[in-house]
């Protein structure tokens, strides 16, 4: 009797071991075979998080839930938005892919053609530049979510045709030097791409996540430029004008262009730096004191994530945490540490180091080498307070000087006035 | 050709599907024709201003106009825009060409672009407005921020060929 | 104009370069921002296959359309079913999973709770022990398709506890040695797992590729078994039973108990064979003369897959093919081998081997060890015949014998009376 | 407990939870009563001859009725049922009472379940029906198919310790 006291009078403290409802489904038979499954209607409200400024809008951005994920693979439900002109529905059937310009043979490409081709799978993160463009906040946005605070970035197994292949196909002329990649919306959306990254690692790629590409990221044929920033990855892609200049498109100039704390412009801004997200436990969710297994999301534009560490004290000590393999490059990885919340104040930091020994700044470090009133590529590490209620908020330290919000850039937040 | 996958294309082919030719910094794919700051004042006002504001300041959509002094950091980004913060002027016949109107886009002539362009130079204090935007001009109007504009140093690491126009 | 002449003959003679339709999407706007995204509409007809008799069950089994997929993830949507008594419809608010019987301390948890014990994401494919029952039809279904061949399996990245946790939080007392894990559903499915597999490497899942249980795969909780038959990676888990015996329940007497040629009855044939299926070019579809790059997908349940070998000749000599890394245990590997088709008559042949040096017998080696009446575990080599005019059927080889195709196990196609 | 994750369960809680017990073949999980074969023929036709014929020959549901001789590798997958493939007497028990009748599990009595045992392994041939079927009756049944059920030998190989009931 004594050694069963404890539990039992745990057992009494609950509200109840179960419910009614958890039996119920022993009671009826369920739902027959269906050709096309869909998720639980419990799971209805985790969606994509659209600004309130941006419900309606055919150029702006969504975010995809981090904290509601688990795993590295972003649903293709839910992989985040970002468009210039809406998302245009294409027939797969009267798709084309020109190649033009410096080549020997300008050629047309149908959607079979293309997949016809050898082929490439490869799990790659796609980060828009505009991702962390909340960081801009001064002072930070205390409901900061991990949504809202790098939800512009996904993660898929790509499948499609190394571009280098399509190039060839169609003979470089020996002045090629640059890729003028153009989308078939409604913008005719272009940017710049130099030719040597096509011939290492772009993929012309028409599947996402075994089924074919979403519309919303450019089905049926997109670019896939590994580890850079989504912008240049031009989705429904019409085709590919080879030449021996940059075209400097209003996207590579008004847009994804870098204003710097020395009042410089840097273009061609491609690389997305080194970042990590601690999902759990994050901004606007509660927890319990006890265990609970810290997670987050790590991923670098300069290859394979190397370490991820968290600090409970600001960054005056570090603890390093585990990688869930496979770790793969230029693609998210799952960081994991154990930890026992025994109740009392605490700021959660991570930091993620890549192969190239990059790392993320503190919140005043970014701002000493980027401008306030820049618009992307915040990499900044994300702190998280964790008050004794439970609750969490966020942790970042407001900076001196005026209060600000980002505008136009990205789109994911805000007005483009 | 080693796959023998794809359709050769004539020269006539690939400019029937050229249809918004992207405009290079040096003008090549800008089309012949011309246009001047007047004209580009009635067409802005009868295709544009709706959505860039009576004089290009913005709203609902993108402000257009700025001071033609370039950006500083302390420069609000709202107040980004072609007078302050574009580089090249040849991106502003290429994307007015490809993207506007809005949702209507391919629906100007050459001579309607090049003086939509002539307009916002104009109005952005970057040029007097006496010359006629064309593909002789346009390229070689000076945006003030072209002078801030540095290619990013890991870019440069990597592709050390690279050059900005 | 002599040079250009080729090209130019050859762009003649194709009806058409594009076609009006290809450039509509420039002309309008596209759809705005959108909280959870769908598949494009001209994607609809890729489906998983249910067999005409069983449309309508709530005890049966569909197919991953698998030659209509790219890469190695399956998407939850296309993920293939089975069950017993129809998909259950449970709130995760009221779930919970049950450990009993010889713990020192019977314990329930909610989701929530599971979510908070250290998780781990790997990649497993689940394949029903019935996948490959088309294969004991003789003579040979000439129109089988990939699906209908092997598409009782699928691939996803699934996130979990161990259960080796949740056990130890119960605490095993010395006797323990089975685990008899029950469903919630309209049957109250159970199974017998040996105490020692899930000490190593069972997880309790809560996630598939990213997000929560597809229904059908157990939402919001199922047991993922890595490399074991299907049927025993229970879903909709509402308890386990710690015991010393198995139960020999329904499920592994009447079915998935293998007949085998010397008359004896297998019980227990947990780990799934390896196995290979060409996907690219495979049954009912047509193919032109040129490049081709045969694909397909390779799996064990001993482990890696160490090689895929591909003839042209049924058998007299081989060819090995590509494997697409990262190669994971217990999970599907996409093999690819660069072809040129030169029109003639041609049967293709595909065998995987594994690390544990296993690989698939021809159907004559098959059947000398199981038996021709049995229904599961069907692992023999798939051939497929591409004929002068390009279509491609089962290449199969009809056995001697009786006329015969398989009735009752899985439900995949056949109606069990 | 490492986490202190999970509630504590008393006993009554767990038997409460324990809806429909495993039943295992030493007889384990069996509940009191009893029921023989006229009852069960009785029930059968009420409760299960729609969905398995009206003597277990089986449609549009599974055969439920079989020769008493176990099967061998010519028998048509077809005619697999109790008489001839099942192999432990405690699984009939098991399943009827957790699943039967289909989608209305759990309607049925302890007395019930045992008597549509009892009729089963009688029309199996199994059985010569004059014992009624309860926990001390039931285990001692002797299955033909058992005779040839062994382990998977690549199990026993990986399980030295497993040992079929
Ligand atoms: C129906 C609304 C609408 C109309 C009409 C319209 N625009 Fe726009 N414009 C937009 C939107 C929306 C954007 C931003 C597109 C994006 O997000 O890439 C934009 C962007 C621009 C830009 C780029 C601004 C920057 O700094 O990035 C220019 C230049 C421009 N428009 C010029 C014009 C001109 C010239 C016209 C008339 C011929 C015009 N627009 C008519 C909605 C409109
Ligand atoms: C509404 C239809 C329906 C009714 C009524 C029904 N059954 Fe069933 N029965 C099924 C189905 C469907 C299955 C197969 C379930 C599966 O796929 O696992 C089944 C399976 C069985 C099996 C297992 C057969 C085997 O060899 O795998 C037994 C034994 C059985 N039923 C007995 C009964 C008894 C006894 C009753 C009456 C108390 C009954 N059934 C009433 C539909 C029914
Ligand atoms: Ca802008
Ligand atoms: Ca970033
Ligand atoms: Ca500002
Ligand atoms: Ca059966
Ligand atoms: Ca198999
Ligand atoms: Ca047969
Ligand atoms: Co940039
Ligand atoms: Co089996």
């Amino acid at each position: 009797g004594g050694v069963l006291l404890s539990p039992l009078l745990k057992a009494q403290a609950q509200p109840k071991a179960w419910e009614e409802k958890t039996l119920e489904p022993l009671r009826t038979l369920g739902s027959p075979l269906s050709e096309y499954g869909e998720r639980s209607p419990f799971e209805a409200e985790v969606v994509r998080y659209i600004s309130p400024n941006l419900r309606t809008r055919t150029s702006g951005a969504d975010f995809t839930p981090l904290e509601r994920l688990s795993g590295v693979i972003t649903p293709n439900g839910l992989h985040f938005e970002r468009h210039h002109g809406g998302v245009p529905q294409v027939d797969p059937q009267s798709y084309r892919l020109v190649i033009h310009g410096l080549v020997e043979t300008p050629l047309v490409f149908t959607l079979e053609e293309l997949r016809r081709f050898p082929s490439v799978t490869r799990t790659y993160f796609i980060e828009c530049a505009g991702n962390g463009q909340n960081g801009y906040r001064n002072p930070p946005d205390p409901n900061l979510t991990a949504t809202r605070s790098r939800g512009l970035a996904s993660n898929a197994s790509w499948t499609g045709v190394p571009l280098a292949l399509l190039l060839k196909e169609a003979g470089l002329r020996p002045e090629a030097r640059w890729l003028i990649p153009e989308g078939v919306d409604a913008v005719a959306y272009t940017r710049s791409l130099p030719l040597d990254k096509a011939m290492e690692d772009v993929l012309v790629a028409y599947a996402q996540n075994g089924e074919a590409l979403r519309p919303e990221q450019g089905y049926p044929v997109r670019l896939v430029v590994p580890g850079w920033e989504g912008s240049i990855q031009v989705k429904w892609l019409r085709r590919i004008l080879v030449t021996d200049l940059p075209t400097m498109s209003k996207d590579e100039t008004s847009e994804y262009t870098d204003v710097m704390a020395d009042g410089k412009l840097l273009a061609f801004t491609w690389i997305m730096d080194p970042e990590s997200i601690i999902t759990y436990p994050s901004g606007l969710q509660r927890i319990q004191p006890g265990f609970h297994e810290i997670r987050g999301l790590a991923w670098s534009g300069y290859g394979r994530i190397r370490k991820v560490e968290v600090s409970f004290d600001e960054g005056r000590s570090w603890r390093q945490a585990d990688l869930e393999p496979p770790v793969e490059r230029h693609a998210f990885v799952r960081f994991k540490l154990p930890w026992y919340w025994d109740g009392r104040e605490v700021v959660l930091w991570s930091r993620a180091w890549d192969e190239g020994g990059n790392t993320q700044p503190t919140r005043e470090e970014f701002f000493r080498k980027w401008g306030r009133n820049n618009r992307y590529h915040y990499n900044a590490i994300q702190a998280w307070r964790i008050t004794p209620d439970g609750r969490v908020t966020n942790g970042d330290r407001p900076l001196g000087g005026v209060a600000q919000r980002p505008a136009g850039g990205c789109g994911g937040e805000v007005f483009d006035v | 050709a080693r796959y023998h996958l794809g359709t050769p294309l004539t020269p006539e082919q690939v400019g029937q599907y050229d249809l918004r030719p992207a405009v290079l910094p040096d003008g090549r794919g800008l089309p012949p024709g011309q246009g001047g700051v007047e004209e580009g004042a009635r067409i802005y006002a009868e295709r544009c201003a709706s959505c860039h504001g009576k004089s290009g300041e913005g709203y609902p959509f993108n402000r257009l106009v700025a001071e033609p002094f370039p950006i500083t950091p302390e420069t609000e980004s709202s107040q980004f825009a072609i007078g302050n913060y574009w580089q090249y002027p040849t991106t502003l016949f290429d994307y007015i060409r490809r993207a506007m109107p809005y949702g209507n886009a391919g629906s100007l002539s050459a001579d309607e672009v090049y003086a939509l362009v002539a307009w916002l130079l104009y109005q952005n204090g970057i040029t007097d407005g006496s010359q006629p935007m064309n593909a002789q001009t346009l390229p070689k109007v000076a945006m003030p921020a072209r002078a801030l504009l540095q290619l990013d140093p890991e870019t440069h690491k990597r592709f050390p060929w690279l050059k900005l126009p």
